[in-house]
């Protein structure tokens, strides 16, 4: 069965103080049913993507909490949340998908959901993401393992740390126009460069921030999109594929092989190639995750991502615009929401809704990842 | 907070990698099953003694972390202590690695040093 | 799609100390995977039903960690993390069969683990299943919940301390012949009615010991199972509603709406009422869940739950044998894992491999419940 | 660890509860949205200022929570100070609840005494 995104909505990305955890699934949940054009009865299934509400707000067993906060307890629906680090929003946003694709359902929401800014160290504890026995004990976080990916991948293709730069910079150029982002202001490669190390070769703002923030989508039957929406995106693909867990395990850290295996099988499914996807929105918690993903999800040959960053064929203009909206570098990084955040602004785009940061797109792509690469989620979107 | 059991296990101390007799590969850190041929029990144990080589690293939190390659193809993430480069040989040190601060319960683990 | 259980497989429950989180699994889903006769290749996805890692062992992400440890990263088949409280081991099994039943994948693992021995107060972390804003703020915990509900049942329906007491003495009864049981000792209703308080009226002996443990199920659609099967046990329903997820919005505290809402709908799927049910396994994380779950479930009238247990009815032996595995209570409640080792339990039910406990049953019935009630899971189980 | 967000919001300190205008139903605690009807924005906060019967209660960590209803059909989970049973009349007091002990902030909230 043909699935059909009819509504979208999010929240703003950020530090959202004055925000609770229930508030923001809230107003991003009911925007996307808003803009669905229903009341919410309609909905069979809830699927929520978080990662860490418990050690983010102690409170665990969250996806009914969010049905009920949403007003929908009274219909009792089956409410799941998925967890996958921050690709939990992508793989709720696959199940909510595999529900409607399969027919056992025709209406369902997937939203994702995070809300960090009550924690001391919200790094720890995206850094629950990565191995704790292996990985963890030895001293290593999250940003640690990409700048290990990232210093090998600059010994091995001459990529440079302005090279991560230029993609922060464009970034947050992308954001300006974004009113959801956290961030909506430019920056330079200055700016970059002489912030200090996170990780060596990452520095600060080759981080992107974590955020709060909420996401949600409406998916349904073709039949049924086409009865209630104008503008159905549709869903030609959406994929998951995991790796080994640490990179002491990967044949070849310089490769996210989930990332490859998803995209690849995306590809394979929707029948669109690579050259036809016109816009993306990857996953770049650290600029050196964009700039792998350009060459794992073949927009451009292995170690010869620095390329499209230098040539401006990633920005908008170029010849396959990433992250658009800021991407999780300025948009923010609402960890369990992003994934369900990329599609909300794939839908933008592709409706022709994206005001100045708006790309003539076909089909578009998303790709969430999951800590350093375990897990990886492809959704391929068409008009 | 540091489960107990990894305080007490053996390879912690030692760095102990598995080899698979079925397919002849080597993991590290130690597998039950063997990823590539799916057969168990043909898993055994053999200890990395030998020097390695700096893959990549990175400084975090004022310390090194690399990782390392050894000759039989594991490789392995771990805090390195001195000046390394990628390329680096480098050799096995015990140390210190940390506190559990509820408990205070001081743990141990493999770093590695350079081959001057 | 009909869907068929082909392999189970689960490990002791209990403080197993040697076991890390890991290795708990890799012994469950080898034991699934040799019952089932696969090697494991075959297996196209992998969900995993886990309430709070993030707390008990401070590791999130641990889908993909699971598969990898179990061997399964060459593949890089998608591993997801579901999370309902102590459903998730129902709702994952749940994911794990609408995945079979819509044709999108033939054979997929269903499993569940909990590692909560390393925690230091792993009641606390399951307290996480309820409102921390409305009900732990205030001081209650989940005992506390069932405990409130357990005294208006006793006030409304004159059910006794001491009927509770013998849910207790039969569950302990029935798992002293379970293998897996973390509890294999029967207990006298003066053991239970001489235990201390935990949160009045309810005492140590009505709660469910928090264990560690992991359990898995090979699902397979009806022509591979044919296949590669003798036995083969038929999912006929798997149903999961919501409730209100504080006990302060429910209507009525001594119906659990989602336990009604699930399994009229599985009632309904399967063709299969309340009496052709030969045996079930219900969550009795509290003897008093267990009671008010007769009566949900539509085994007695609202109100007459008591009478069940007191007429020996859900006895083995009894018109309708409920927890013949030992239940939560004396099987070991391993949080994530127990709706999973629910599914284990019934199989070795029906396909007569239950020896001293074996019951005659065609039609069994697992629920799992979340927390307080805010989550349901019901799976209908056919010869 | 307390959010910080609950510890500075005025519906710990009064019992507000939200009325629907649109079906007349009252929710404790507030709703921005009314599960009856789902329509956003009829719903109006409500004090809750009047005697509450228990309706059920229990005693853990030696404390006493109930189950308190109102005359509009609200009700409350909170804890009680004194002796009560089930159907015990009760009125609000104001009391402190505990302390977060990382931040060292005591805070407060609403509880219950019987009335004699
Ligand atoms: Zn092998
Ligand atoms: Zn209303």
């Amino acid at each position: 069965m043909k699935v059909a995104i009819i509504g979208v909505g999010t929240t703003e990305f950020g530090e959202l103080w004055d925000e609770s955890f229930r508030s923001l699934f809230l107003s991003a949940g009911l925007s996307a049913l808003e803009d669905a054009g229903i009341s919410g009865k309609e909905i069979e299934a809830i699927y929520i993507g978080n990662m860490s509400a418990g050690k983010f707000v102690d409170q665990e067993h969250i996806a009914a909490l969010i049905a009920d906060h949403a007003g929908l307890a009274e219909f009792g629906i089956p409410a799941i949340r998925v967890e996958n680090a921050d690709a939990s929003g992508g793989s709720a946003f696959r199940q909510a998908y595999m529900a409607v694709a399969s027919g056992m359902h025709d209406i369902v929401i997937a939203a994702g959901i995070e809300k960090v800014s009550d924690a001391s160290d919200p790094m720890e504890v995206l850094s629950s993401a990565i191995d704790q026995e292996w990985e963890r004990f030895v001293g290593a976080n999250l940003p640690a393992i990409y700048a290990i990916i990232a210093r090998l991948h600059m010994h091995k293709f001459g990529t440079k740390e302005e090279d991560l730069a230029m993609i922060a910079v464009k970034n947050h150029k992308n954001a300006v126009h974004n009113p959801k982002a956290q961030f909506r202001k430019e920056i330079s490669i200055e700016d970059v460069m002489s912030s200090p190390y996170v990780a060596e070769p990452l520095k600060v703002l080759d981080c992107a921030p974590l955020s709060d923030g909420a996401s949600a989508v409406v998916l349904a039957n073709e039949e049924i999109a086409k009865r209630l929406c104008d503008t159905p995106v549709y869903v030609k693909a959406c994929t998951q594929a995991s790796d080994y867990f640490s990179i002491q395990n990967r044949r070849d850290i310089l490769t996210f092989e989930a990332v490859v295996k998803a995209s690849r099988k995306a590809y394979k499914i929707s029948k669109i190639e690579p050259k036809d996807i016109n816009i993306a929105e990857v996953h770049d918690s650290f600029t050196i995750a964009e700039l792998i993903a350009y060459e794992d999800l073949g927009f451009a040959k292995k170690g010869e991502g620095a390329k499209l960053i230098r040539e401006g064929e990633t920005e908008i203009g170029g010849r396959i615009p990433v992250n658009t909206s800021g991407g999780l570098k300025a948009c923010g990084h609402a960890v369990g929401a992003t994934g369900i955040r990329q599609i909300v602004d794939l839908v933008i785009q592709l409706r022709g809704e994206a005001g100045k940061r708006q790309v003539n797109a076909e089909n578009a792509l998303a790709l969430n990842i999951g800590g350093s690469g375990a897990t990886a989620v492809v959704s391929i979107l068409s008009r | 907070m540091v489960p107990r059991i990894w305080r007490r296990i053996r390879y912690r101390y030692n760095v102990i990698a598995s080899y698979c007799e079925s397919c002849g590969s080597y993991y590290y850190p130690q597998r039950e099953i063997c990823p590539k041929c799916r057969r168990r029990g043909i898993v055994k144990e053999v200890e990395i003694n030998d020097e390695g080589t700096v893959l990549s690293y990175t400084v975090v939190n004022g310390r090194k972390i690399a990782l390392i390659e050894f000759k039989n193809g594991t490789r392995m993430l771990a805090e390195v202590c001195g000046d390394i480069e990628i390329g680096s040989r480098v050799k096995k040190a015990f140390r210190r690695y940390g506190e559990d601060g509820e408990a205070g319960i001081i743990y141990y683990g493999t770093k590695f040093v350079p081959i001057i």
